[in-house]
């Protein structure tokens, strides 16, 4: 490849990120995630992850109200399947283009402010976006139920074509279903074609600007830096991302309900980017994986489960094992994250990604580079 | 170089915060070429002039023209774009940046203006931008230290930083805060050394400082503030022997 | 290490592609049944066990129903695996069921918390199907989930069985062939409460609606106001709510001066526990109004919900799909069995959840095959008893049941934690019974089945 | 149409109570110590539970099985016998009635306690670390403190009776010499509104009056400088995020009758009082309370349903949309100190 599209180090970054990825469902299988729902989860989330870090790791702004665009891009691509066609292909690309536009609209009004105060703008957007959704907007939303796909459905431009179909409707990519290890794999593309303009736009001059207005805004300004335009792109450009995982979880599971646009699914997405490590490229999508995979496994660990994992201890200490861990799992999964997300934040600032570091650093103390604390912007 | 051509006038400018008077009617002309020092104890209002000149701070009357720009009402970066770069008193750098890459984004900033979206090229083909800011640290004497976090050299390796990243853009008028506070005596004299060799650039300058010895020895002349208002003009000589300064401020500080 | 084995099931390794030429050379000498039946079906159980998806909401505002359909689904597994007393695998009729799990296959279940959020349900029912293999899915409380979950196991062609939904659309507009539901529905509850309303409360009365607002309130509240306006009700206002709300206070304020003199609580679970004693608490039924006492309706209430609103719950009418209280054979069968296991007697909610569970196994034992269109043919147009609600039948139109409804009432003086509610009136099937077209929608086909 | 916007305007100023006493107790941290604690709505919530906990132990009973007896169910009969009663007599019965008030005296010393360690234990290492980070780290031990309360108490809410006198509406319309069953409300929520005012009136009096206070205020407005001072403005803190702790906590045992109290409750309250926080301009106490009415009365009007006639949904947005115009309109907050939190 040509040294000036991509340094060395990126390049063997984004092979092996690709490499990991599409061999997740051998290496997870045996973690008991190898199944293609949890694996489109994982790459869906990462997309939004990924997004996510360019406005707050790289920019410095913390939003807590992504979901919105998240919500805005499934709500968009449902619609898409339901008017125009059960291709995923429009429906990814309208979804994009409307999140994007919201997002333009919304980053513009808030960034008019920053800190705290632009954390409770977005905030106050994603809660009315979601109120409304749930409510007035029910007409667009089909409120708490979620928009679905039905046999009944336009689709203009399928039944131009004359293309129809048996039994519920199901979006296809070109005329194949995308679902399964299909979509998975969908999805893994998108992934990987999102982690490369990361990583493009961390590695480029824009991607320095924003690095430096999250470091000292003061200064960008009296440097000659129209500073407002360039978080604007990083909030646009994020919500795009958003937009795009949004639309692709409709696309592989055509449904779009209102609660993925609540501030807790907003507050999820800034538990992954920390949890992973702010301002890395890889550190959100491991942070993705990671909330996911205990979202979807240990939440599904019961006592029962517990009780014939623990089965070779003595009677009493078995109870005993079971009924402490199962605190800690099940529907008390929770208390797992929230655990570890306090002692990350505690102890690793950085996230996974400066633990990552920190070990490495141990086996190699030859190596110069400082470590580079990423922090949160004030 | 064209002799007594005015580069920034400030007319008649006021600032007032609530009741106290910042700066009462400054009338200041600065040549072009010329190293212009302003003086005076604490709270004269010097650094509140810097402020207002590059458009961290409104005045509460009068305006600043910048070679037949009205600056005043300017957002800073439009200025600096217009050719006004400033040394903080306390570096105002990029800590988490790279020694290089905090040159290098001031001569972005000179080359692309103020945004562009050049979110596909590689910072590593920017190889024009690169070699200017390793020279330019080269000429600061921080080009060993490239590589480093920014946040983490010393206050003085901070300042010399911050002067080249001014430096770079070159500037038509550069403005100092106090560029050699809490420097040593060595760093003192070659950050002076380094000023001088930007005179002989032509480039316009003007500096706050205590130090004496710098003002004396870069100075071409000199205005002494003292509660907000100009007590005294001129040339250095002239400064030192007029006796309202001394009182005012040479005889109390030293 | 369950989690581990679990992890290679013969699917798994087939579609990861590892295995994927054994596969294909094993798959043609495979044993077929019958000329009808097919082996390549989604989560075609293989081994000696079959499983079972439960979707339970165990947080969020219908999480005390979700409990509890919890311990009727663990209790009616372990019914047809022959564990316990049996249950009402002795009252069935007919009954194919031989208390040797289905088609001889251990019953076997994997559960998922919805949190009573129609996304979250259909990411679960996704993972117990694409993972664990479940063969049906069963459960749910609102009916938002319901729909969600139902258009999900028609795309993949699995069988819902619905646990406690209530909305019209469930069997109305969003029905689909691979759901079912046992429950009645809001437009039922309209038909069997309207005459006692107008017994009890005259014909000159004016209603206020409190709704929650989503499928299942706005359904409802259609109903009742269909019913009572048939009344001669006049209806004063019709106000949405948002599902999950805490605090009524500046929704209850409006009814004090508005000229209603009856009050209609669309709510159900958490929403009702706190909408209904914060109505009572303000004063609401202590008023006089139009001459006439002001009265508080719940159309849709369960003991849980009874239990939970207190005294505030006393004299209100509402409607339920079932009481423990009931004296046939088969209420009573269940209530002993229940209240042995767990101490208090069943919800209506893990009453459907129970039949529900019981149902799908015996139409998969008289279909002789898990194969989901057989299943379904099975279970279209059914005719069974002795579940309680006398003789019901699985409608083939629209898959909901036809069977009797009651309609309860606050009770005054209970004697006991659990007895919270009187049934006043059981209202047959024949009354209950209507035109299966009026709320549109399409089934779709039951085949080919699709391949998950 | 008098009474009805009336009725509006009283339940108005009962929610704006109820808001203004939980961005009390966040303001209080944030104005001293210069914390955003996310964690504000789980102390809430710890002192409900402190309620339910009290009411466990009031109504504890001993349980005798009758096998003879057979309840319809099959389960044999279970006698229960209040201990408390049993014990105390009367005097238990009317403790038992009023377990919710009762509940304060004992929740007071817990959640000092508890604010005191969260402080000296966690908070107190972040004083120097980005807002973002305290948020985080609140926010984390939030979803801890919620979880361990699910995983003891359920998921379910727990209906804590109000005090038997107390129950039902006032005629308010009757006392102010109108006509009479026109203006009626609750009387918990009339409570709970007079104690709001006592508790903002008891926390502004003591900032006033006493010379902790004015030390603490004075650390408010200049941390730096009352340090050299040589006063331990440190220790005070604590004190402060401990009193913070008891206002949200007594706020939560007092709102109990009014809604059960389950682990999520907090979390309901969460986005709401820092939404109140910012509108009233972070780290103003006036302003928060002003504030808290403020959003409490425009919601309760919003859901009128000639309003909404007009503006669907609105009762739903209103107090974003009010929030969002603030920070877009005056980004300091109604009543707050300009630059607080800006860079």
């Amino acid at each position: 490849m040509n040294p000036a599209l991509m340094s060395r180090n990126d390049l063997f970054l984004l092979l092996g990120f690709t490499l990991v990825v599409l061999a997740m469902p051998i290496w997870l299988a045996p973690f008991g995630a190898g199944y293609p729902d949890l694996l489109q989860r994982f790459m869906i989330y990462g997309i939004f992850a990924v997004g996510f870090n360019i406005l707050f790791g790289l920019t410095g702004y913390l939003s807590f109200g992504h979901a919105a665009f998240f919500g805005v891009g499934s709500y968009t691509a449902v619609w898409s399947l339901k008017l125009l066609t059960l291709d995923a292909i429009p429906a990814l690309f309208f979804a994009v283009i409307i999140s994007g536009l919201f997002a333009l609209v919304i980053g513009f009004l808030c960034l008019r402010r920053s800190g705290i105060y632009f954390s409770i703008l977005t905030l106050a957007f994603a809660q009315m976006s979601y109120n409304l959704a749930y409510s007035v907007l029910t007409p667009i939303t089909n409120g708490e139920t979620g928009l679905q796909l039905t046999l009944s459905d336009p689709r203009v431009i399928d039944a131009a074509v004359g293309h129809t179909f048996v039994g519920q409707p199901i979006p296809t990519l070109l005329g194949t279903p995308i679902g399964g290890y299909a979509g998975f794999y969908f999805c893994a593309g998108f992934l990987i074609i999102t982690f490369f303009i990361a990583q493009r736009i961390a590695g480029s001059p824009f991607g320095m600007m924003l690095k430096a207005i999250k470091s000292n805004q003061t200064r960008m300004q009296f440097t000659g830096f129209n500073t407002r335009p360039y978080a604007l792109s990083a909030f646009v450009i994020s919500g795009m991302y958003a937009g795009l995982a949004g639309a692709l979880l409709a696309v592989t599971d055509p449904l779009a309900g209102a609660e993925r646009m609540q501030w807790t699914a907003s507050g999820e997405v800034v538990l992954m980017t920390i949890l992973g490590g702010v301002g890395t490229l890889v550190g959100p999508v491991i942070g993705a994986w990671i909330i996911k995979y205990f979202e979807n496994i240990l939440s599904a660990l019961n006592d029962n489960i517990l009780a014939r994992f623990f089965d070779f201890l003595p009677d009493g200490v078995d109870t005993f094992f079971v009924k402490v861990i199962g605190k800690f799992v099940g529907d008390g999964w929770h208390l797992t994250l929230g655990l570890v997300f306090v002692i990350i934040v505690i102890f690793l600032p950085g996230g996974i990604m400066e633990g990552v570091r920190r070990v490495a650093a141990m086996f190699d103390r030859s190596g110069g580079k400082t470590s580079t604390r990423t922090q949160a912007a004030e | 170089m064209a002799q007594n051509n005015v580069v920034l006038h400030v007319a008649d400018v006021h600032k007032r915060f609530g009741g106290l008077h910042a700066l009462a009617d400054i009338d200041l002309q600065i040549e072009e070429g010329k190293t212009h020092a302003i003086i005076g104890p604490n709270g004269a209002g010097k650094s509140t002039l810097l402020n207002v000149i590059i458009g961290k701070l409104p005045p509460t009357s009068g305006q600043v023209v910048f070679d037949g720009t009205i600056l005043t009402g300017r957002k800073p970066y439009q200025i600096n774009q217009l050719g006004i770069a400033r040394v903080f008193q306390t570096p105002e750098i990029f800590a988490d940046l790279s020694v290089l890459h905090n040159v290098m984004i001031p001569a972005l900033a000179k080359r692309d203006g103020m945004f562009r979206l050049n979110m596909l090229r590689t910072l590593d083909s920017e190889t024009g931008i690169r070699a200017e800011a390793e020279h330019m640290l080269e000429d600061v004497g921080l080009i060993n230290r490239r590589h480093m976090q920014a946040g983490s050299l010393s206050r003085g390796d901070k300042r010399r930083m911050e002067l080249a990243m001014c430096l770079i853009q070159h500037p038509r008028l550069l403005l100092l805060d106090e560029p050699t506070a809490g420097m040593s005596r060595h760093d003192t004299n070659t950050t002076i050394d380094l000023l001088k060799k930007i005179k002989a650039r032509g480039m316009t300058k003007v500096i706050i400082e205590h130090d004496m010895h710098v003002v004396f020895s870069l100075a071409d002349k000199i205005s002494v503030l003292a509660q907000g208002r100009i007590i005294a003009d001129g040339m250095p000589d002239q400064v030192r022997g007029n006796p309202k300064v001394q009182e005012a401020y040479l005889g109390g500080a030293h | 290490m369950t989690l581990l084995k679990r992890g290679l099931t013969r699917r798994r390794v087939m579609q990861t592609g590892m295995a994927g030429i054994i596969g294909a050379g094993v798959a043609p000498i495979m044993f077929t049944r019958g000329a009808w039946a097919q082996e390549d079906f989604c989560n075609n159980p293989t081994g000696d066990t079959v499983t079972i998806g439960l979707n339970l909401p165990l947080t969020g505002a219908y999480a005390e129903e979700g409990a509890d359909e919890q311990k009727a689904y663990e209790l009616a597994i372990a019914h047809l695996n022959g564990e316990g007393d049996g249950g009402l695998l002795n009252v069935l009729a007919p009954s194919a069921l031989k208390g040797n799990g289905i088609l001889g296959k251990k019953v076997g279940y994997v559960s998922s918390d919805s949190q009573t959020k129609s996304d979250v349900a259909r990411a679960g029912a996704t993972r117990m199907i694409e993972r664990d293999g479940a063969i049906m899915i069963t459960g749910g409380s609102s009916s938002g989930e319901a729909i969600a979950v139902q258009g999900l196991c028609q795309e993949k062609g699995i069988i819902f069985m619905a646990g406690l939904t209530h909305s019209n659309d469930t069997t109305g507009k969003d029905k689909r062939r691979y759901g079912f539901r046992h429950f009645f529905n809001a437009y039922q509850s309209g038909i069997a409460l309207g005459p006692v309303l107008g017994q009890e409360y005259g014909a000159d009365r004016r209603a206020y609606h409190l709704t929650a607002d989503y499928t299942w309130g706005w359904t409802q509240e259609e109903s009742i106001k269909a019913a009572t306006e048939a009344l001669g009700w006049e209806t004063v206002a019709a106000v949405r709510t948002p599902l999950g709300s805490t605090d009524y206070s500046q929704y209850l304020t409006p009814i004090l001066n508005s000229g209603a003199d009856v009050l209609i609580l669309n709510h159900y679970g958490l929403d009702m526990v706190n909408s209904l004693p914060q109505a009572v608490q303000f004063g609401l039924r202590d008023r006089q109004a139009n001459g006439k006492q002001f009265q508080i309706v719940t159309p849709l209430v369960s003991e849980l919900m009874a239990k939970g609103a207190g005294e505030a719950m006393q004299g209100v009418f509402g409607t339920s799909n079932w009481h423990w209280n009931l004296q046939d054979p088969g209420s009573i069968a269940f209530t002993k069995s229940f209240g042995a296991a767990y101490g208090s007697p069943p919800s209506q909610a893990a009453h459907t959840a129970y039949v529900q569970m019981l149902l799908y196994a015996d139409a998969v034992e008289r279909a002789g095959t898990f194969y989901p269109p057989e299943v379904i043919k099975a279970l279209e147009g059914h005719e069974f008893d002795g579940m309680g609600n006398g003789k019901t039948l699985y409608r083939a139109e629209d898959h909901q049941c036809m069977k009797s409804v009651l309609v309860v009432q606050g009770n005054e003086a209970p004697t006991s934690e659990f007895d919270v509610l009187n049934v006043v009136q059981e209202v047959d099937r024949e009354t209950t019974t209507y035109d299966p077209s009026i709320f549109g929608g399409e089934l779709g086909p039951a085949e080919p089945a699709p391949l998950c | 149409m008098f009474e009805v916007i009336f009725l509006q305007f009283l339940n108005g100023l009962d929610k704006g109570a109820a808001y203004a006493l939980i961005a009390l107790g966040l303001t209080l941290v944030f104005g001293t110590l210069g914390v955003v604690n996310f964690a504000h709505g789980a102390l809430f919530m710890l002192g409900a539970f402190c309620a339910v906990t009290v009411r466990m132990f009031l109504t504890m009973e001993t349980v005798t099985v009758d096998p003879t007896q057979l309840s319809p169910w099959g389960a044999p009969l279970e006698i229960r016998e209040p201990l408390v009663q049993a014990w105390l007599g009367d005097f238990g019965a009317v403790l038992v009635n009023y377990s919710v008030p009762f509940s304060i005296l004992i929740t007071i010393p817990i959640m000092l306690l508890v604010g005191i360690g969260l402080e000296r234990g966690i908070i107190k290492h972040f004083y120097k670390r980005p807002h973002a980070e305290q948020i985080l780290v609140t926010f984390g031990l939030a979803i801890v403190a919620q979880e361990v309360i699910k995983s003891i108490f359920g998921p379910n809410p727990i209906p804590q009776p109000m005090p038997t006198d107390l129950r039902g509406a006032a005629d308010i319309g009757a006392w102010l010499g109108m006509q009479a069953n026109v203006i009626t409300y609750p009387i918990w929520r009339l409570v709970y509104f007079l104690f709001a005012g006592v508790v903002i009136g008891a926390v502004f009096a003591f900032l006033q009056f006493t010379t902790f206070g004015m030390v603490v205020r004075a650390g408010m407005a200049d941390r730096e400088t009352v340090g050299l001072l040589g006063i331990n403005i440190d220790r005070r803190f604590t004190i402060m995020f401990g009193l913070a702790a008891v206002v949200a906590g007594v706020a939560g045992v007092m709102y109990t009758p009014l809604l059960p109290p389950n682990y999520h409750i907090g979390m309901d309250f969460l986005v709401l009082s820092f939404v109140v926080v910012v509108v009233g301009g972070m780290g103003s106490l006036p302003g928060a309370v002003a504030a808290g009415f403020l959003l409490g009365i425009l919601q309760s009007f919003a859901s009128m349903n000639q309003v909404k006639a007009i503006f669907p949904g609105i009762d739903q947005i209103i107090i974003y949309l009010v929030a969002v115009v603030i920070l877009l309109v005056r980004p300091r907050g109604l009543l707050g100190r300009r630059g607080v939190m800006e860079a």
